[in-house]
């Protein structure tokens, strides 16, 4: 069956509505404006607006209410409409969700689910095109998940939300629009990264909106001969580091692509794992594709530059292997 | 009431109203046609809020803005051609081409922005107006933000510092009733704004948002209290956006009946209309005005068209400051 | 006014107080003997708040406190070892050594913490009111906090969200006047608390927190309001706190005078005082009641000294639920 | 001249604040009580209540509001007590501050200055021992710096102040009470990372509260005939790649020791670099000594757990040099 990533978020947010009454869904205009992305469209008539709960614009205070009620017995999506929205929460994000069954000895667990858009690619400028995925998932006490197809736009939420403790949703905002097959067999956990393209010459990981310009890289290097493995990590944290791995000591050489900032990114963390685990697997230096070191421009020209783009995976990729 | 203002200065809030609406009319058709890209927020319906009460500031005033700031923009003084090839992405933009439709800045007459994070401005105004305070400069910094904004804590942590340390800021909340698709009565428990703001000791003042003869007496009234060293104020224009939120917005949210029983009091034809019962304002001079305000914006179409990508080589620059 | 209780319960309203003191007294001792480390914030002073008002309060309700929660951790019921061995960084320890003085938790009498961030066990407050609202389970969610955080974002965004949706919050301000070494003068436009959180359309009562009568009755009040499904209130309990903001604290900010004269108002001397004055109290009573406190906080110590470290090879345990 | 590390951040601002009439001190109880780390006791009775200025407990607010000063051509010293309170104002630094010049078109520039303590090790747990330094660094638009020693305590504030952009200074908190003597030459720039010790067998490469532990280890390495080159980063943001790399191009052998969460540190970005400019350099995979991945526990003997310390860098050496 084909559809788009949007409408597997939305049919998973409705089979869980469905099937547990102990789940709603809360956050700036779910309800009656549709979801900012339109992925809660009909919620509110279908589910009513106790369990479509529309916010005032108050992040700090909604994602911290979502956090109470999971205490309290509900188990809450809450979407923050971006991830740029989301540094007004971080605090109730970082310091409750995250540490409150530790700092609780264990007593309580916080079962909510936060959902958010992230990303650029749509000329949104500088406040409006964050990928901070690397600061979640430095996060001790939180699961990281990024679901970059349409099986796992579809299939991740089930056990996200069947997992005692917060988890993190983050949805690019590219991938929306993304058409494709949803698999039979979209049931899928939230633990390991997957192969989503065998090779044997190099390594592509990546996760979420670069997944596709990985694709396309890939197909590419394929037309010039290069066989490049894709690795999609799917959960930014705890980070799958066997599978990585096994695919390296396969490959011997590895190019990372993030569209976090260079600097400080989640690829570096991937980068880091990749050189503790099989350093003598490695042909080469792993490199990184990642976002330029700037905030991230409005024209159009000067965004693209900004992000990674296929040519530049490509040429990183001859780069590492020597070609 | 009369409108009581003489002829010239009365032509002039109209003529500013008309280019506001003229610009962002061609601005949608631009993003039908790709010009224009990332998000748009029209202010069509609002113009007199900005009208109004830009008028009653001086020149060593600052502004803060929100993403829905076009017309604040251009009625602070900025050239409609800076504002437009902003809009297309170019370098001779108003920044830079590095900013777009939300992010409009201008040094020269104190625009601090366009900002695309709601409530995101009031904070940078408190500071502005510390600024001003502390260096013994007499300006007013005028704030504007959507009602929407007042549920965000930092709309209260910058009421509140404003309020303490008696500084010369002056709220406008644009009450256009709807934040996105969220109606003022389900984000606020007190719909009351002005008593809303009242609770943090600070003067506050209603006024018709439709009528820019209103804003601009209340904005006056308001910005000499700031001027005189007595604190901030608060005003609340009550106003309606005519068009969608941006230009993503199905507007499931409110019925087109609510729409149009508010397009009867757009603010231009309601005050062209009062105008020229006055007899300040004949048929002929609104035309031509109007025939004025289009060449503008078509002036300034021609100018982004023509207008210059900034070199990609430059991707790097103005992260900081050479 | 006479003590509206009867014997029983007005010395147990007492004792709860005593044993809040003597317990931080011992604490002070224990800090400077480095068996307890980390921020201590004792709150002393203060005991006929917690008592008042949890005392107002049901098993099935909820609570939610900051750092300066021994007295609600005692008087919610949690054992004064379990608090005690916390403190020392004990297993056995009422959050299991991980927490300390600022994170005394509990589930079986619904203690939520605990919250070492200002204003950070608000929005918690709120979700928790929302869950028992939609599961439909008639309990109150009771959040303390001091007046400072009324300063903070989190204070409006919270008071907002369970006023507009009507949740069953009983907001309890603990206002010592002090925010570290910050006066509420020196942190509030409107110093009037009440009329600060009436803006978000909720009923406020102030109470003299000094007086554990007082403030049992506001709280009963409060309680009673916010059970019946009227949505949320604001308690303010205006008190003091005796001894410095945490162990660090110079006290540079207050005179010594006020601090005296304040003590004068001690709500465990002048409590004891009515009692006796109306033959609901003994001083034989009292030296019992004392001695008893006395032999609980020297058995929790003993307790404390006695219980065992977590084994180091759990560090990574409470991160995940297993 | 032997002072606190508390005393030279006292006398550089002391000197900042007498220097120039735009620098003004704002924070939460800066005046009255004395600073929260008694770093400005006794400022208020000499500049008066406008220029040390007490705030509300209002983090978002008055980082905002500094900002807004910066803006209006004031110098700020913005005080947030804690890095773990500075959650709360993450979207004025990342949003606003950062971004500002950006997407101005470089029309304004943001001279401000946040000073926060950060780090643990004194029991406060989990919500109050936050090291967030890679979350900053991960930022373009701002600058990041980490004073270790006496000297950069007394000489980082004035180049900051000078600078036209955001600097956010990191002032361990365990290092207040560190005393030592005063070099003369304490003036210095926020460009480069410093040689702490020259060394050629191994390069610890560290940062703020962590240096005298490495100092530690290096002293014990030393006793067991193993020379290691001490590296303090000095500043996080942008990173000073190039002295990283002649230490290792010398050594040929690197540890990390940094007191952030292991996965998504600091840590984990300088062994992408390692790896990115001087691989065929390594004789051995680098290693990093992290914090545990645990939201850190009140217990002392937990919290030392938790924390990188001196026997796990020892350990980490030993095993990176095959010994
Ligand atoms: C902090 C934050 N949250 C959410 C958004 C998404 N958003 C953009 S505009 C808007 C509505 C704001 O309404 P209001 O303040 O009333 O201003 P209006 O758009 O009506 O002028 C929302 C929710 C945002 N930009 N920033
Ligand atoms: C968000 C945040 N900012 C700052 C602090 C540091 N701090 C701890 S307690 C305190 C004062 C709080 O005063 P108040 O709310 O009146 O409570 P009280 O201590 O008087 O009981 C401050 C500033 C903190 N813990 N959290
Ligand atoms: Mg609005
Ligand atoms: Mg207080």
């Amino acid at each position: 069956m084909k559809m788009t990533y949007r409408e597997a978020i939305r049919q998973a947010m409705f089979d869980a509505l469905a099937a547990d009454p102990r789940v709603f869904l809360m956050g700036e205009d779910v309800g009656r404006y549709g979801g900012s992305y339109a992925c809660s469209k009909g919620f509110l008539e279908e589910f009513g607006a106790e369990r479509i709960r529309d916010t005032p614009l108050s992040e700090l205070g909604f994602v911290g209410a979502g956090i109470g009620a999971a205490l309290g017995g509900l188990r809450p999506i809450v979407e923050v409409m971006t991830v740029n929205f989301s540094l007004l929460a971080l605090d109730q994000i970082v310091n409750t969700a995250a540490a409150l069954r530790h700092m609780s000895g264990g007593q309580f667990s916080v079962p909510l689910v936060l959902r958010m858009a992230t990303g650029a690619g749509r000329q949104l400028a500088a406040q409006h095109s964050h990928s901070l995925e690397n600061w979640y998932a430095h996060i001790p006490g939180i699961r990281v998940l990024a679901p970059a197809t349409i099986g796992d736009a579809r299939g991740m939420l089930a056990p996200a939300l069947a997992d005692p403790d917060p988890v993190v949703i983050f949805e690019h905002a590219q991938l929306y629009n993304l058409e494709g097959a949803l698999p039979d067999d979209w049931r899928c956990d939230i633990a390991t990264a997957a192969v989503r393209r065998e090779g044997t010459d190099v390594s592509l990981i990546t996760y979420g909106g670069s997944l596709p310009k990985v694709f396309a890289a890939a197909e590419q290097l394929a037309a010039e001969g290069i066989d490049a493995e894709v690795i999609d990590l799917r959960v930014l944290r705890p980070l799958d580091t066997e599978t990585i791995a096994a695919s390296l000591r396969k490959t011997h050489k590895a190019v990372v692509v993030d569209e976090g900032w260079k600097s400080g990114s989640l690829a570096a963390e991937v980068m880091a794992r990749l050189v503790e685990e099989c350093f003598y697997d490695l042909d080469a230096p792993p490199a990184r594709v990642c976002s330029e070191e700037v905030p991230i421009p409005y024209a159009r020209h000067m965004e693209e530059a900004a992000l990674p783009q296929v040519p530049k995976i490509v040429s990183a990729v001859k780069q590492v292997i020597g070609k | 009431m009369t409108v009581p203002y003489d002829k010239p200065f009365a032509q002039k809030l109209l003529f500013d109203m008309l280019r506001i609406r003229r610009m962002e009319e061609k601005c949608a058709e631009l993003y039908g046609a790709q010009k224009i890209r990332g998000f748009l927020h029209l202010y069509i319906g609002e113009e007199a809020c900005a009208v109004g009460a830009l008028h009653a500031l001086a020149p060593e005033d600052n502004i803060v803005a929100t993403y829905r700031e076009h017309g604040h923009a251009l009625v602070r003084g900025l050239s409609m051609n800076a504002i437009m090839a902003e809009m297309f992405g170019k370098a001779s933009g108003c920044s830079g081409g590095r900013g777009g439709s939300m992010h409009l800045f201008d040094a020269q007459t104190r625009l601090y922005g366009g900002n695309a994070i709601v409530g995101g401005g009031l904070p940078l105004a408190v500071g502005l107006a510390l600024a001003d305070r502390m260096l013994g400069r007499p300006a007013v910094t005028a704030c504007f933000f959507g009602e929407g904004a007042m549920a965000e804590g930092a709309f209260h942590e910058s009421m509140n510092l404003a309020a303490l340390w008696r500084l010369p800021v002056l709220f406008c909340c644009e009450n256009n009733l709807y934040a996105m698709g969220t109606a003022l009565a389900r984000s606020e428990a007190q719909t009351d704004l002005c008593a809303k703001a009242a609770s943090y000791a600070v003067p506050t003042l209603k006024a018709d948002g439709m009528d820019v003869v209103a804003v601009h007496e209340a904005a006056k009234l308001a910005a000499q209290h700031v001027r005189d060293g007595l604190g901030p104020f608060f005003l609340e224009l009550q106003t309606y956006r005519f068009r969608a939120h941006s230009m993503f917005d199905p507007e499931l949210y409110r019925d087109k009946a609510e729409v149009e029983a508010w397009k009867t009091r757009g603010p231009l034809h309601t005050f062209s209309a009062r105008l020229k019962a006055e007899g300040k304002l004949t048929e002929e001079e609104f035309l031509a005005f109007d025939a004025q305000a289009n060449a503008e914006v078509q002036a300034s179409v021609d100018f982004a068209e023509a207008a210059e990508w900034e070199p990609v080589e430059d991707l790097l620059k103005d992260v900081y400051t050479p």
